[in-house]
């Protein structure tokens, strides 16, 4: 970046997933990014945004200053409007009650997949991650938001492991997989916003945020990306938003 | 109603084989499922479990975690436990590393979000001294909840097309034979054991379960015995007074203990939130070094303290106190 | 009869059906003298008796003179240990906690099949009844105790319609079915108490009522009955059966 | 999120045909799921509902039956609706006699056990006039439970080997993929249109259930259409505070009306018992003659009274207040 910006990268990344949400909608959120971003759009352009997490929260309004440790914690359900059991939110997403997907992401890949499983061999890993949690459920069945850091160890050309599927091999491999509805929407990063071509379904640059280059998302990605004329730029982060989001989270839990 | 039968042995589930639905009921018409009073001591606890058992855990994450029972497993010595539960956290740690559990059925499995993927859990996976089975949040509850209706599989929609399902060669695929279309049949799970901590129950074992309920009654349905911890025991006639709010029936419950704070250092809804400094004096400890400094944790807060109020005074009384005052905040509102 | 007795028929079942069930036993109690029955062993021999009804009660204590007019009425909750879903509530049943299942029958076989479905043809009864509710369900799940009036009309050779499976053909025709469990077990009318064979699976009286001959009883029924020799005697009500039942039932709902 | 879309032409669902996968989701993705408040009057619940939907009831026999909106319905002269219901009392009568139903899909239908046959059921279904299509209740629940968890089936263990299974071709018997055992798979259920009564819910569609839920959880959410009637409509900041309580959410709810003693002459749980005395002036007079006697009740109950306030008062305030005594007295013990 040309110019060292008054906010964090995880604050950037909160802000503009944050405006990718609209009133109204159902949105089941992850623990982390997604959480504070979907919270901080309540208090923004969404007052009606219904949050929904996996550990059982339906309509959920998390308190400034008490983010929760998970999904799974007591403060999830701080002015909810119910609490269910943990397999019965999944199943709202199963009957196609909830408009996004909201998730962070550990390792993605050009056609959207997401790996929070394994690095290298499944059956004799380098690493073994902590694993999909409601995941590959939540991608299997929704339109996604996924929020995450850009860095080339992080998008991959392929995942070495599908915990949670995007597009699968691109084209129409997703709905051949037994997967008709849902699929990878918006990758949202500190460096640009991304879409899915509607045919191709492989990832392109949509939009850049403030001082990033084509050339720096290029090297931060670790297979080629093909950037249309149009590519546009991502508005910076405003006082209010800033102000509202270290509003909610002062301890820097999350934003850094 | 004498069902409990000295011939009758019960075999250890096969773990990941569905049980027969004969054998399901026949495991379950020898318990002792009459209304009698059944609580018992901490120390108790582990008669009730085999090595070998496929225990279920209750409680998600770092939340109504069973910690209490957990503990006194590992402080029993148990042996091959094969573990279950929707999301694993730092129990999994304990059970991995004091070698009570070498397999753990789960959807996530690190201490918790804020500290990045276990290392402890790592060190077992990679070294392949231990078993991390995955499946997803849903087929984790939909399995459990296969096994409370007394099924054989649920239906359901997800892990298809996945690289988790191809590790998973127990589900099956099939063709809707209603609407022709593809689906994953996930086998029911029937631990021999449940774990499960709530707020409040009888004597008897009637459990009231407030706020997150998680998969908790559908393992209660699902297990072939309850062992529940419980914050409080309370009179048959209070919980008559709000049937609404019991969330578990008697007859599935085989053993009671009454733990105060059972769920240390995790939350319990309504009672008390995690113990985060001591969480965060345990990871910084085994994310150091996950062998030495996971040895020196279970020695000095497992197998040291008498008894569990000895070990929540390790944790030190101040932060318990201050865990349960934003325990409690949740009915500010 | 050759005396008039003291009681009425309904009384008479009530007690009898009583007397089945054993402290400590799981019942599923459908509506009229099933529930009277299981509330009346409660305060007897049974103080822990837990009732099911199919309304989602758990461990109901049904109060004296608050007789519910089903088993979904909010009467049916006094006191309950826990309330479910109706679904739920029935499932307890397929995984297999329930001891026994407790029923009245319009129409009983000589297997223990019951009809409450239809009168004649299925596709053009003469008289439609009003089904099977829980009933089947039940009959297909748990060990059963069945109690109704002794009438030839009801008591047929073959029941014209199985809603609620008894022992289905005779022998093991029911486990065929895909029932490996449950089956009657005990068949309690006014007239006498039934049984059934272990191998043929076929209705057997095991004892008379007070003042019942074989002959009565054979007449009232519509297919030749098995007296064994030892065919024994029933207790006639006592005096505490008969006083704790009319303190139940004040109003007469149920015993007439 | 603008869902509505004026070129959808949603067809009603054929009956006892599973809804593909598609189907039901780009049914649901039509409907507005916003957070909007959705209050309407008894009048306005007509225009949700089309002559020929499949329409869920909730409740069981004669408790939080949503009589006002069934009322209502009849009122405005619906036709060819095909009912669903678990247990069917003397709603499932007054639909029949008006014509508005042919077709009933339950397990049960009679006025109520303390009345025998219901003179009206027989004679519309001996006569050929309507259908009455029989599952047990296990399967009617599970029917419904499989329509909310968006799959096309539950596996059960009963109706096998009765001849109620052989009147239902629509289940299919299957062998288990992973036991060998003969199960039976009843389709799933999703009506069009659902009619719950709850005793609270906010003008969002919040909605709060005490005590017996019968399957009304699982029928709100198999749905493509849920109206609500309610005893009362509460601020949303009374929801939140009892969050446990709150049983089906708002985005599954498209119309919501407060009628007060809205399932008279039935039982509400914890408002008021069932309006026995009326009952019984109503069994008296339809099964003395079930063709002129249902006219004179359909006559002076139902196309008369030009509210439902002015229904109660036919009923009798005196046996209103009686049943709403009664009623409160669970909370007694």
């Amino acid at each position: 970046m040309t110019h060292k910006p008054d906010y964090t990268a995880a604050e950037l990344l909160a802000i503009l997933s944050a405006r990718q949400l609209k009133d109204g909608m159902v949105v089941f959120a992850g623990v982390g990014i997604p959480l504070l971003a979907a919270t901080l759009a309540q208090r923004l352009h969404c007052p009606g945004l219904t949050i929904l997490f996996e550990g059982g929260v339906v309509g959920a309004f998390v308190e400034p200053g008490k983010l929760p440790p998970s999904t799974n914690d007591q403060r999830c359900t701080a002015r909810a409007n119910m609490v269910l059991g943990s397999a019965d939110v999944l199943l709202l997403l199963q009957r196609g009650y909830v408009d996004i997907g909201f998730m962070g992401g550990a390792q993605i890949d050009q056609y959207g997949n997401l790996n929070s499983s394994f690095i290298g061999d499944a059956n004799h890993p380098a690493v073994r991650l902590p694993g999909t949690g409601g995941g590959n459920d939540i991608a299997s069945l929704a339109n996604m938001i996924v929020a995450m850091k850009h860095e080339k160890r992080r998008f991959v050309e392929n995942v070495d492991f599908i915990t949670s599927p995007g597009w699968m091999h691109g084209k129409d491999t997703r709905r051949q997989s037994g997967l008709p509805f849902g699929g990878m929407f918006r990758v949202v990063t500190d460096l640009a916003v991304f879409g899915f071509d509607e045919n191709t379904h492989r990832i392109k640059p949509l939009a850049l945020n403030l001082g990033v280059t084509r050339e720096q998302v290029q090297d931060n990605t670790g297979f080629k990306l093909d950037f249309d004329s149009d590519v546009g730029l991502t508005e910076p982060p405003t006082d209010r938003e800033l102000s509202v989001l270290r509003m909610l989270d002062p301890l820097r839990l999350y934003i850094g | 109603m004498p069902r409990l039968d000295a011939t009758h042995r019960h075999e250890p589930t096969q773990v990941n084989q569905v049980k027969p639905y004969e054998k399901l009921r026949r495991d379950l018409a020898q318990r002792d499922r009459s209304l009698r009073e059944k609580v018992v001591t901490l120390d108790d606890v582990a008669s009730f479990v085999r090595d070998g058992d496929l225990v279920g855990i209750g409680g998600s994450t770092m939340s109504r975690t069973p910690m209490a029972l957990i503990w006194s497993l590992i402080r029993a010595g148990k042996k091959k436990l094969t573990c279950s539960r929707s999301i694993t956290s730092s129990d999994g740690d304990l059970l991995f590393a004091s070698g009570a559990c070498e397999h753990i059925i789960t959807s996530w499995f690190s201490q918790g979000i804020l500290w990045g993927v276990s290392k402890v859990m790592r060190h077992h996976v990679e070294s392949g001294k231990a078993r991390f089975e995955e499946w997803s949040h849903l087929a984790m509850g939909m399995r459990l909840r296969a096994g409370a209706m007394g099924v054989p599989f649920m239906p359901i929609r997800t892990m298809l097309g996945s690289d988790v399902l191809k590790q998973r060669p127990e589900a099956k695929e099939m063709e809707c034979p209603f609407t022709g279309e593809r689906l994953l049949l996930v086998p029911a799970l029937n631990p021999d054991v449940a774990l499960i901590h709530v707020q409040r129950c009888d004597a008897y074992g009637n459990a009231q379960i407030d706020g997150l309920q998680f998969v908790d009654i559908d393992l209660a349905m699902a297990a072939n015995k309850v062992i529940l911890s419980t914050e409080r025991i309370v009179s048959n006639d209070q919980i008559r007074r709000v049937p609404d709010q019991t969330k578990i029936p008697f007859f599935t419950v085989d053993a009671i203990v009454e733990v105060p704070f059972g769920c240390a250092p995790h939350e319990c809804y309504g009672v008390y939130e995690p113990m985060i400094r001591h969480m965060e004096y345990y990871v910084g400890l085994v994310n150091k070094d996950p062998i030495a400094g996971m040895r020196d944790y279970l020695d000095r807060f497992v197998y040291g303290p008498k008894s569990w109020a000895e070990f929540l005074d390790l944790i030190g009384i101040e932060e318990v106190l201050a865990a349960a005052r934003l325990g409690n905040s949740i009915y500010d509102a």
